[in-house]
């Protein structure tokens, strides 16, 4: 089992993931990659810029691998990175990898990851759109998650 | 009284250039009441700032996201989180 | 909606599903990787060579990509690659690449396309032992499966 | 009666090293029939041959995996394909 969470200036790369995946007893790798696209909710982007609270961005992903990990039954290596600053158009915001022996975990435990990154990971984005009004986009309220659970 | 500075995430960002803020605040006082000093800065401070993101938005230090009733941790730096949208 | 099907001789590169993957207007990308892996059924592995009947193959394959685009509302673009002959431990004998552009299409269409991979097409797989035997592993029958989709 | 050409896949090459066996076979024949010839082959030419396989096994072109009860298209080369293992 070993984890991977890190941040990354700018776009992420998906050999960045795919080189943490090296476990040779895991026949299945799951990835997640999450793009800037040129349309959301009705209006054209040009770029995002992501602003996060470094130090409990990475407790709070590392902790959701943890969960995810826990969930399918130990035997899974997990690397999550997030961009922060300006990412474009076609560029990757994250990048999600899981590795475990069978395939049915990996998907499992990638899709937890990235449902639970979206809900409790304290990130933020500001989209440009192409008449050049920029927004912070609306997300979901923080709860005490994680005092629950570690609790 | 005491100093706490508070940084600032996501759209508090629109309202103020400043990266943090600092408040004078009681030594034994709550996340809610931290919150509220905040708000009341935020209205003296910011053009058109609505009270609705403060509502929204949780404290939080290094490690943990405070709720509303603990008491604040003395000599931490917080951090003011509006609604999270990561991804 | 695009779809990419190839059979690689030897090993398949990650790098080679990322690469097509570049819809613009796409904000998920959801990938699987197959490896080879050092333990199959408690027997040490040290390679599989991989036969696969390739115009047969690659029809199914194509079909079943199609399957998986029109389940997730026809908005997806697809990658799918299959390694024939030499895979040695840790390297990748498959991989599926899926942009859509929300998420959850993405992880759907991904998972839809392994498992009937697995069912469906053509392909075979022979075990290779540190203690020196070989053997063709046991595998799913097949079925009239294309016949009844398409009539 | 017409000449038809089987390719083997998988643990069909454990028998053979050919990778395709030629049966005479009568035109108007069902894929059945083709694949119970192939099996009365791999009886007389191959050692510790283990009819099971067989009977798994469909026969296809290279366009579809036929039923038992499809007439043999004549002309193609077809394909002799064992339980799969893909992926």
């Amino acid at each position: 089992m070993s984890i991977y969470v890190e941040f990354s200036n700018g776009p992420v790369e998906h050999s960045s993931i795919t080189r943490n995946l090296t476990n040779n007893a895991h026949g299945a790798q799951n990835m997640f990659f999450g793009a800037v696209r040129t349309v959301n909710l009705g209006r054209n982007v040009t770029k995002i810029d992501y602003d996060l609270f470094a130090p409990l961005a990475k407790k709070v992903i590392t902790e959701i691998c943890e969960e995810s990990i826990k969930q399918v039954g130990e035997n899974a290596d997990v690397a999550v990175i997030h961009a922060y600053n300006t990412v474009k158009i076609g560029e990757l915001s994250i990048g999600i990898g899981v590795s475990t022996p069978h395939r049915a975990e990996s998907y499992d435990a990638c899709r937890y990851i990235i449902e639970e990154i979206k809900m409790r990971a304290p990130i933020w984005k500001k989209e440009y759109y192409e008449d050049g009004e920029t927004e912070w986009v609306q997300g979901h309220a923080l709860c005490q998650h994680n005092h629950r659970e570690t609790a | 009284m005491a100093k706490v500075t508070i940084r600032l995430f996501g759209a508090f960002r629109n309202y103020i250039s400043d990266e943090s803020v600092s408040l004078e605040i009681e030594e034994t006082t709550t996340a809610r009441e931290v919150r509220k000093s905040l708000e009341n800065y935020f209205i003296k401070n910011a053009q058109n700032f609505d009270s609705k993101i403060i509502e929204e938005s949780m404290l939080a230090t290094d490690n943990a996201v405070l709720n509303l009733d603990d008491k604040i941790p003395v000599g931490e730096t917080l951090a003011i989180l509006p609604p999270v949208c990561g991804g």
